[in-house]
């Protein structure tokens, strides 16, 4: 019941959120208390789940042969990850309480993010594909209300429907997908599916095939992977969340670290042996992951606004969930890139939070406004500094730990199949650049090299915003914040103990891979520091190319190319309906008055022959009808 | 040399052909008498008509099977009685004589009906009340003729120039026709040798095929030549005129007593041809002809209808399409087909006095006099409010709606859906003419524009009141119950 | 004997003489005496169904309808053409003219009517369309 | 060809002839006249068909009264005497009515060829219709419609009355 | 006896209040109506849990027996119409259309209900064709004299063309009822689904080919729409909100009942053809609403779309399908009866809902407004969790496996095209929400086709950015728009029914759905 209990206490936070919104007092009371319930009931289940349990519904629905159980299940890996969830969700419940004190609006923020937290732990916790559905579109809805937050600003409102749109194109995949599925197993409930879809197709040489189709198969879960690909922001959908960096820095962290870009990962292992079965998708989301990746990386080390460099670094983090789930052999389960997805939770909320901490104080998220900011918080700097150690892979700490098992699935698998190798190497190459752009980063917050201005022209923040935060928000009164940070660096450090208490079924990582991978580190932060003899590393990497790396390479502008042709052809087809679907009814019309015209014409001057000359015609007509059908 | 002997003559069974006759001669002589006495010869034609109307009733609660007759010929064939009134022909022989009072008592507020009037109104109605009852050729044209002379007489009596233009081309239309049908009767003397509308002769001239075409022909002279009386396209150009130009009373009368004198005796002619329904080769000519004639009247005359401003000829315009209607289900040549013909003209009969006695209540007879009249003055708006919905069919108007459905029912049943089809396009133009009074009439008014907006210029006479009453209240009742019409007709 | 083609041959021949006298004639009068012809014609056509039909030999078909009808038509006519006498004359007394081909509107009624139709089609044509 | 073939060939040709002229003259009363010559060449067409009391009625109630009649009117509308100018027509509608006419002409003959057995048909014997049993079928048979026929006629002449007092301020045009 | 009064009273109750126009006092037509409405819901929802029926003769002539009862299928839509019932009659009461008599509005409002629940009640075909046109005259009077008091010329015209549209729909509909019954024998629709089905195909083709073409007008379906949008926008808030909620759901409520159950076998011979019209039907409305300026418009347009998923779930012809369509009905009679309030709301206040101008963003200056708008909107994208997501995803569902397998190849590909409606809708409801919901509270002018482009595809230049940030402070422009739009007490009441009843279909489908679901079996069951 513990599901029952964790998303409906969130839901209905969010409901009473939204009717108590007037009141900041009783919205924050609502939220946080809620969301600390929850993230206390969660930690209890993680220690206390051992095994797989589900939980029956009532009130499945039956459409003809098609059952739709809508029932929940719980396991010690989602236990886990429902952890981080409810983690992320009350640390920034917490502390947007203090971010966002001076907003007028703070109440709907607090109820969205509990709605949307409880999206997420739908889809952990959904054993019925309808219902990882419904928490996929939820969690899209909620992220457009997020990043559309501070709709005063047009260039929110723009991010806000392009995530949307963009997620929502792919989620055409995922649900004719999920369509698909369903249909062949009779059933949404996951575990039929599974085991219907699951079992290998084998054929004999007469052709006569036994098991599920294997091409239907591979084509269903190519739209699957697809609709993961949009909303974990994989290449070709990764610009959305660049832009997203325009919402609140909670929502941004909310979104980034534990729910909506990491859903992907958790869907796409709850149905894993599928997956495992299906070569192309397997094919389509290593290619695409390990494109994304590198592409990431890339961007990320040169990003002008270190906010979207940490939106770069997570789409480049959720691809190396991916890649594991996309590469690891059948045999072992997908519990690495959930490990991974577990770890990016902790320590990427941490880094955003953290951020939004120094961005307050100096009133900037951009590289020049955050220069040296690092210095004015001990905590601030502290905290980003073990995340970004974390992020960029060092062993001991979380992120290392998972890290190292992804290297061993993705090695495994590719030795085995697949898209294994290619994989392999784009991740090492990531590692590479993961440590030289979180060194880059904590050069810059650190003020240890000095930032040119030449980037400052790019991400300056309007005049007016920036006065507005500084005066409101006083940088000292943040205790709620603070400890906030604290939690989480905490369990950034140790939270590769998790790996004792066996939440996620992960083979052991080898010394071998493990010193490679510190080899690689120390290549990366080398590189870092190599570019960081004059300034930012970013600037002298980028050689004055930074408005190609802040717009991502110009994907919008493709999206664009997409997007116009849809306009006008919209426009034809409103100018076709009023001229010509609409048309005949107002030739019908025309036609009615002409033909009424002519007739009255003839009748016009009433003349008495008039009646007897139509007499003479219609009595040849009629007896002419009479008389030929005898000859 | 054939056995001759005096048929049966059962005067009652007569009664509803003899009693305006009655009150025809008497008016006369009382006019000989006492002249001058308009109330007394209303009084009398009003009487008459009653008691007429009254004398048909039984005839409308018997079966089809067994119909009152009368004036049989003793050993003579099948069919052999001259008068045969079953309950169809009942229903619409009261039909006539119920619609000429209505028209009686619109002439008392027009200071007319005087004892000429009142003689030919009683003529017309005893022709159209003995026509639906005839079963041989001789009585059938003849009573048609009575039928049809008094009428024209009635228009020319108006005595403006228009109107006897108007009695000119009325009277010319009618003399061919009339030709027409002698014609029609030849044909079909020579094809069934048989002066009695009878199954077994039509059936015997069909199934030889010399006689068939001649059959034929003379069928659809027969329906040319009543296919003036009902205004179908092409026998319909003295309709706008006739209408436009003769009082209002009197065109009630030529869209009321006519018409279904008219269909009455259409009804006569095509009676027997439902022996043919099954047969090899069908009827198809006359049933073509009678669902051409249909479809063109319905476009023709709602296409012209909806251009006029002047609202007697909008009616009277899109009384062609009415009367296409009236003929659609004949198209069909069941009994089925008869008694929905008939239940639309009596239905349309109804609904058109109504409107003709709202319209005499206005001054003018422009359709922009009619703005917001439902409010200014919603005893006579209301009435004709209803009557337009029940010829577009359209509920609340429901019974014109149930007459519409048997209408389109009776080609669908015999496989002549098509036909139906076709007729969709009379439907909705004529519901875009009638739709288009109604928006005048549920407007708002215009603030002292149009006449009609200020009470005065209204004469709502007795007569117009009392008929805009029974026959507002007719249609409603019939509208909750249609039965009480379907069951009159069997 | 006769051949009955005769007969029939100059009903038709009637039917058609006076139809094109009716719809070629403007005189109102002339038009009556097609209407006569039409009539003459259907009269030869029921007498001779008389003796097309002559079943048993008797020449007048059943209940000798082939002579009383024709009977009833004659009469019928005669009433008809007294009516049409009397209205072509009333036509003439207010017009001046029996002409088919004149126009309605150029007839004007000596004392005109409470209402003008040709004067409502005009001035609702001015207004353009129904308002 | 028997000699009632002759006579009726004669009597047809006539009416047909008569008929001819009488709605192609342009001289009004002419025509009037010419239709006299048409009806009684159907009146002697009805005679030798046998049927006497017809033909006798036809001549007495068309040739007596109604061509009077309509010479009165034509005198009364001050038809022209000559070629009358003012209804004179355009070629056109000559053809077309004539056209019109025949067209009917054909379309009753094609009907009607098969009837008389085609050309030349078969022959049937002339039964001259006693008029006793005519008179008699009359009055028994017949006795509804003519009483029928009495009101019309009753009705048509009241009709008649009325509409002549017209517009002579004796009623009407109220 | 219930349900007699059920259809009864408000046809009587309207129809005296019609005749009586001005003679009542307001007060007096206000209660009546109220109370009418009232005793027809609970009437309603007595009756839909008793299923009463009623029978007897009416018009044997005809063969026409005044037959009503219901069955799961006609229960819910019952229910429907009786709320809707209410809140319009709630709702004349704050927002009465200018041009007449309250009393002749209401009127027209009940006899509207009237004949709907009587064509939802009816169990006979040619009674369910009398109570389908009964409607008609009531809708054509609240558009044609009580509709937008702008524009006389535009009211006539919508007026007819919706009165004159659907008549042509409707009597090829009753020749289709015609022949059906005359060749099946009977007119109970309980006997013809076993009578219909023996016809001869051909003739089972014919049948449906007429009862489809001319339901579809009603619905509409995508070549038949054009009256929808002219009448949505002139008709005055109430007809918008019957003819959304009410209306249209007699179109698709007749194709289930009479081609898809009497003629199958006919009817599966068009059902692909249906299908391609529906989807055709999603693409086009969406894209339409994607550049349609005028809101009414647009909503009327997506109406268009949302009808494209009901027909596809029809035209599927399984179980599945049936219930997605059926359930999908109910939810767009809610949520386009919300909409449809929102902006009708706006619309009296502002004149006209032109998107093309700069509107004051509602989430700012009537945070209520706004609230029931973004729900609506959400709803209307198929947001799962509130009414819309069923009936959409399971009609997708069910067209990937249809009836007869013949079609699965176009089925699916219309499956397909469906799900990418589904971005469409996002498209045009996002569209709507960031010009009318977030943004400025007083916003400058400026470009439609800027908009645009932002709205549709977020281009990142900055330049607008700069141009709205700057109009943030100096926000009044001469055509500044009243700011005074938030909801009032009737029309709030109402807005919160509504909004009760999309997150009730969203969250709990259970309900509706076993209520359907054995009437459903039994429509199609019979099926040789």
């Amino acid at each position: 019941m513990t599901a029952y209990l964790l998303i409906g206490v969130l839901a209905a936070a969010g409901l009473l959120g939204l009717l108590v919104a007037r009141s900041p007092i009783a919205a924050r009371a609502v939220a946080v208390g809620a969301s600390g319930f929850v993230a206390i009931v969660a930690t209890g289940a993680m220690l206390r789940t051992s095994m797989e349990e589900l939980h029956e519904t009532a009130v499945g629905l039956q459409f003809g042969e098609l059952v739709v159980p809508l029932d929940l299940g719980t396991s010690r890996t989602t236990a886990a990850i429902a952890f981080v969830v409810a983690l992320v969700t009350a640390a920034v419940q917490i502390y947007s309480t203090w971010y966002l004190a001076s907003d007028d609006r703070q109440g709907i923020f607090a109820a969205n993010v509990s709605i949307f937290s409880a999206a997420m732990l739908l889809v952990v916790f959904s054993r019925d594909l309808v219902l990882t559905l419904i928490g996929w579109e939820v969690m899209g809805w909620c992220s457009y209300l997020l990043i559309g937050h501070w709709s005063r600003k047009a260039s929110a409102r723009r991010a806000a429907l392009k995530a949307f749109l963009v997620t929502r194109l792919a989620d055409i995949g995922f649900v004719l997908g999920v369509v698909g599925l369903a249909i062949g197993a009779r059933t949404t409930r996951l575990d039929d599916v599974v085991s219907t879809w699951a079992q290998a197709s084998t054929c004999d040489a007469l052709g006569a095939c036994t098991g599920p189709d294997a091409v239907l198969r591979n084509v269903l879960m190519c739209l699957l992977v697809i609709g993961v690909l949009g909303k974990s922001a994989s290449v070709p959908f990764q610009d959305w969340l660049a832009d997203a960096m325009e919402g609140p820095t909670p929502a941004s962290a909310l979104i980034h670290a534990a729910t909506m870009v990491a859903a992907g990962t958790v869907v796409l292992g709850s149905i894993f042996p599928v997956l495992a079965q299906a070569e192309a998708a397997r094919w389509l989301l290593g290619i695409a992951t390990a494109i994304t990746m590198v592409l990431a990386a890339v961007l990320a080390l040169g990003q002008s606004d270190l906010k979207r460099l940490l939106a770069w670094s997570t789409v480049s983090q959720v691809a190396i969930m991916l890649s594991a789930l996309a590469s690891a052999p059948a045999a072992d389960g997908p519990g690495a890139g959930l490990f991974h997805m577990w770890s990016h939770a902790i320590f990427k909320s941490l880094l955003f939070l953290a951020l939004g901490l120094l961005s307050v104080i100096v009133g900037g998220t951009s590289a020049v406004a955050l220069r040296g900011s690092a210095m004015r918080s001990r905590l601030g700097r502290w905290a980003l500094l073990f995340g970004l150690l974390s992020l960029s892979g060092v062993p001991i700490l979380v992120g290392g730990v998972s890290k190292e098992h992804v290297v061993e699935e993705v090695y495994a698998g590719a030795i085995a199949a697949g898209p294994g190798m290619v994989v392999l190497l784009a991740l090492l190459l990531t590692v590479v650049l993961t440590a030289a752009y979180s060194t880059r980063a904590y050069l810059v917050v650190a003020e240890l090299i000095d930032v040119p201005a030449t980037i400052a022209a790019e991400h300056a923040v309007p005049e007016s915003r920036r006065h507005r935060r500084q005066a409101t928000l006083d940088p000292a009164g943040r205790g709620a914040a603070n400890a906030v940070l604290l939690v989480l660096s905490v369990l950034s450090i140790v939270g590769g103990l998790a790996i004792t208490l066996r939440l996620f079924e992960v083979g052991e990582s080898s010394w071998t891979w493990t010193a490679v991978t510190v080899l690689l580190i120390a290549v990366g932060c080398g590189f870092a520091f190599a570019l960081a003899r004059e300034g930012d590393p970013g600037v002298r990497f980028v050689r004055g190319h930074s408005g190609w790396f802040d717009r991502g390479f110009g994907a919008d502008t493709a999206y664009l190319a997409v997007a116009r042709p849809v306009v006008r052809l919209a426009r034809v087809v409103a100018f076709l309906d009023r001229e010509v679907i609409d048309g005949y009814v107002q030739g019908a019309a025309a036609s009615t008055r002409i033909a009424g015209a002519l007739a009255e014409l003839g009748h016009r001057a009433e003349r008495a022959r008039l009646g007897v000359w139509l007499v003479g015609l219609g009595l040849i007509l009629v007896l002419a009808v009479g008389v030929l059908p005898w000859r | 040399m054939t056995p001759v002997a005096n048929p049966s003559l059962e005067w009652l069974r007569l009664a509803p052909a003899l009693a305006p006759v009655v009150g025809l001669l008497l008016v006369l002589l009382v006019d000989a008498l006492w002249p001058k006495q308009r109330g007394l010869h209303v009084a009398i034609g009003a009487f008459s008509l009653a008691a007429g109307a009254s004398a048909a009733v039984p005839g409308a609660l018997s079966t089809a099977d067994a119909p009152v007759l009368s004036l049989c010929v003793p050993g003579g064939l099948d069919g052999a009685c001259l008068w045969s009134a079953g309950p169809i022909a009942s229903t619409l022989q009261i039909g006539v004589l119920a619609s000429t009072l209505a028209v009686l008592l619109l002439m008392l507020d027009r200071d007319r009906g005087d004892a000429v009037d009142v003689v030919l109104l009683l003529g017309a109605a005893a022709g159209g009340v003995a026509v639906a009852a005839s079963r041989d050729l001789g009585t059938w044209l003849v009573t048609l003729e009575l039928a049809t002379i008094p009428i024209v007489a009635l228009v020319a009596l108006r005595g403006a120039g228009r109107a006897v233009h108007a009695a000119t081309t009325l009277l010319m239309t009618s003399l061919l026709s009339f030709a027409l049908l002698v014609v029609g009767v030849a044909l079909w003397l020579t094809a069934t040798s048989d002066p009695s509308f009878s199954e077994v002769s039509v059936r015997a001239a069909w199934a030889d095929p010399t006689t068939r075409p001649v059959l034929a022909v003379a069928a659809i002279a027969l329906i040319a030549g009543l296919a003036f009386k009902l205004s179908l396209v092409p026998f319909h150009a003295w309709t706008p005129i006739a209408w436009g130009e003769g009082p209002i009373p009197v065109t009630t009368l030529l869209a009321s007593t006519s018409k279904l004198a008219a269909t009455a005796a259409l009804i006569v002619v095509l009676e027997p041809f439902a022996a043919l329904v099954g047969a090899r080769p069908g009827p198809h000519a006359v049933a073509f002809v009678l669902g051409a004639l249909a479809i063109a009247s319905m476009v023709v005359g709602t296409v012209v209808a909806f251009r006029q401003h002047d609202v007697v000829r909008l009616l009277a315009w899109s009384t062609l399409a009415q009367g296409g209607w009236v003929v659609l289900p004949l198209a069909a040549l069941t009994a089925a087909g008869a008694r929905a013909a008939s239940a639309y003209a009596l239905v349309y009969a109804a609904a058109v006095i109504v409107a003709f006695a709202a319209a005499s209540t206005l001054p003018s007879r422009r359709l922009t006099a009619y703005t917001g009249l439902i409010r200014t003055h919603p005893h006579v708006g209301l009435p004709l409010a209803f009557a337009l919905l029940t010829f577009a069919g359209l509920p609340p108007g429901v019974l014109g709606l149930v007459a519409k459905v048997a209408a389109m029912r009776a080609p669908a049943q015999v496989g002549l859906w098509p036909l139906s089809v076709l007729a969709v396009a009379g439907v909705v133009l004529g519901i875009a003419v009638y739709a288009r009074w109604l928006a005048v009439l549920v407007a708002s008014p215009v603030p002292g524009g149009a006449e009609g907006s200020d009470g005065e210029p209204f004469d709502v006479g007795r007569g117009a009141m009392a008929v805009l009453a029974i026959g507002t209240a007719l249609l409603l009742v019939a509208s909750v119950l249609p039965n009480v019409l379907f069951g009159l007709l069997g | 004997m006769i051949h009955l083609l005769i007969p029939y041959a100059v009903a038709a021949l009637l039917v058609g003489l006076g139809l094109f006298g009716v719809v070629s004639r403007r005189n109102t009068v002339l038009v009556l005496i097609g209407i006569e012809l039409i009539l003459s014609g259907g009269l030869v056509l029921l007498v001779t169904s008389g003796l097309a039909s002559g079943v048993g030999g008797d020449g007048h078909g059943r209940w000798a309808a082939a002579s009383v009808v024709p009977l009833f038509i004659i009469t019928i006519a005669a009433a008809e053409v007294v009516l049409a006498l009397a209205i072509i004359l009333a036509l003439f007394r207010t017009r001046g003219s029996i002409d088919m081909d004149a126009r309605l509107d150029a007839v004007s009624d000596s004392p005109p009517p409470p209402s003008q139709p040709g004067e409502a089609a005009t001035e609702g044509a001015k207004a353009g369309g129904e308002r | 060809m028997t000699g009632l073939d002759l006579a009726l060939s004669a009597t047809g040709t006539l009416a047909v002839l008569g008929g001819l002229l009488a709605v192609t003259t342009r001289q009004v009363v002419h025509s009037a006249l010419w239709l006299i010559v048409a009806l009684l060449g159907v009146a002697g067409t009805l005679l030798v068909l046998g049927a006497e009391l017809v033909s006798l009625v036809l001549v007495l109630v068309y040739v007596g009264a109604v061509v009077v009649l309509v010479l009165f009117a034509l005198m009364l509308t001050r038809a022209p005497i000559g070629p009358d100018r003012a209804h004179a027509i355009g070629w056109v509608r000559q053809v077309g009515a004539a056209g019109v006419g025949a067209a009917v002409s054909v379309l009753l003959l094609v009907v009607l060829v098969p009837m008389a057995g085609g050309v030349p048909g078969r022959q049937i014997a002339v039964v001259v219709t006693d008029s006793t049993d005519v008179g008699r079928e009359l009055f028994t048979t017949w006795v509804w419609p003519f009483e029928g026929l009495s009101v019309l006629l009753l009705v048509s002449l009241i009709a008649a009355l009325a509409i002549s007092r017209v517009g002579q301020g004796g009623r009407g045009s109220s | 006896m219930a349900l007699i009064v059920l259809v009864g009273l408000p046809l009587l109750v309207g129809a005296v209040l019609v005749v009586a126009g001005r003679a009542l006092a307001d007060r007096v037509s206000r209660g009546l109506a109220l109370a009418a409405v009232l005793v027809a819901l609970g009437v309603g929802i007595g009756a839909s849990w008793t299923r009463p029926s009623f029978d007897v003769a009416w018009l044997p002539e005809l063969g026409l027996r005044l037959h009503l009862a219901l069955d799961g299928v006609s229960v819910p839509l019952v229910l429907l119409t009786v709320v809707v019932g209410v809140l319009v009659v709630v709702l004349a009461r704050d927002s009465m259309p200018e041009g007449g008599s309250p009393a002749t509005v209401l009127g027209c409002l009940l006899l509207v209900e009237g004949g709907a629940l009587a064509t939802f009640a009816a169990r006979d075909a040619v009674l369910f064709f009398v109570a389908f046109e009964v409607v008609l005259i009531p809708m054509w009077v609240l558009i044609t004299r009580f509709g937008d008091p702008h524009d006389l010329r535009a009211r006539r015209e919508a007026g007819h063309r919706f009165l004159l549209y659907t008549v042509i729909g409707s009597t090829l509909m009753l020749i289709g009822i015609l022949v059906l019954v005359t060749s099946a024998g009977t007119s109970d629709f309980s006997e013809l689904l076993s009578a219909g089905a023996e016809l001869p195909r051909g003739r089972q083709l014919t049948i449906a080919l007429l009862l489809t073409v001319g339901l579809a007008v009603k619905v509409p379906v995508f070549p038949l729409h054009t009256w929808l949008p002219s009448a949505h926008t002139i008709a005055p808030t109430v007809g918008s909100v019957l003819l959304a909620a009410i209306l249209l759901k007699m179109g698709t409520y007749g194709l289930v009942r009479l081609p898809l159950a009497s003629v199958p076998e006919g009817f599966a011979v068009i059902a692909p053809w249906l299908a391609i019209a529906g989807v055709v039907g999603i693409i086009w409305g969406a894209l339409v609403c994607l550049v349609e300026r005028d809101l009414k418009r647009l909503i009327a347009y997506s109406s268009v779309a949302h009808m494209g998923f009901v027909v596809l779930g029809i035209a599927s012809g399984t179980e599945i399908g049936l219930q997605a369509a059926l359930y999908g009905n109910l939810a767009h009679g809610v949520i386009s009866a919300l909409l449809f309030v929102v902006v009708g709301g706006l619309k009296s206040r502002w004149g006209s809902v032109d998107l093309g101008r700069v509107l004051p963003a509602l989430r700012e200056v009537a945070p209520h407004r706004g609230f029931f708008l973004i729900l609506g909107l959400a709803a209307a994208l198929g947001l799962p969790g509130l009414a819309g997501f069923w009936g959409e995803f399971f009609a997708i569902v069910a067209a990937w496996q249809p009836a007869d397998l013949a079609d699965i190849a176009v089925m699916r590909t219309c499956a397909v095209v469906a799900a990418i409606g589904g971005l469409l809708a996002a498209a045009y409801s996002l569209r709507v929400a960031n010009l009318l919901w977030i943004g400025d509270a007083h916003p400058v002018e400026w470009s439609l086709d800027e908009e645009m482009e932002d709205s549709i595809s977020s281009s990142s230049d900055h330049s607008t950015d700069a141009g709205r940030g700057a109009g943030a402070g100096a926000g009044s422009g001469s055509r500044e728009l009243s700011t005074e739009v938030e909801t009032s007490g009737g029309e709030r009441l109402v807005l919160l029914v509504l909004s009760a009843g999309i997150f009730g279909l969203g969250l709990m489908p259970w309900w509706a759905m076993d209520v359907m679901a054995p009437s459903i079996q039994s429509l199609i069951g019979v099926r040789p």
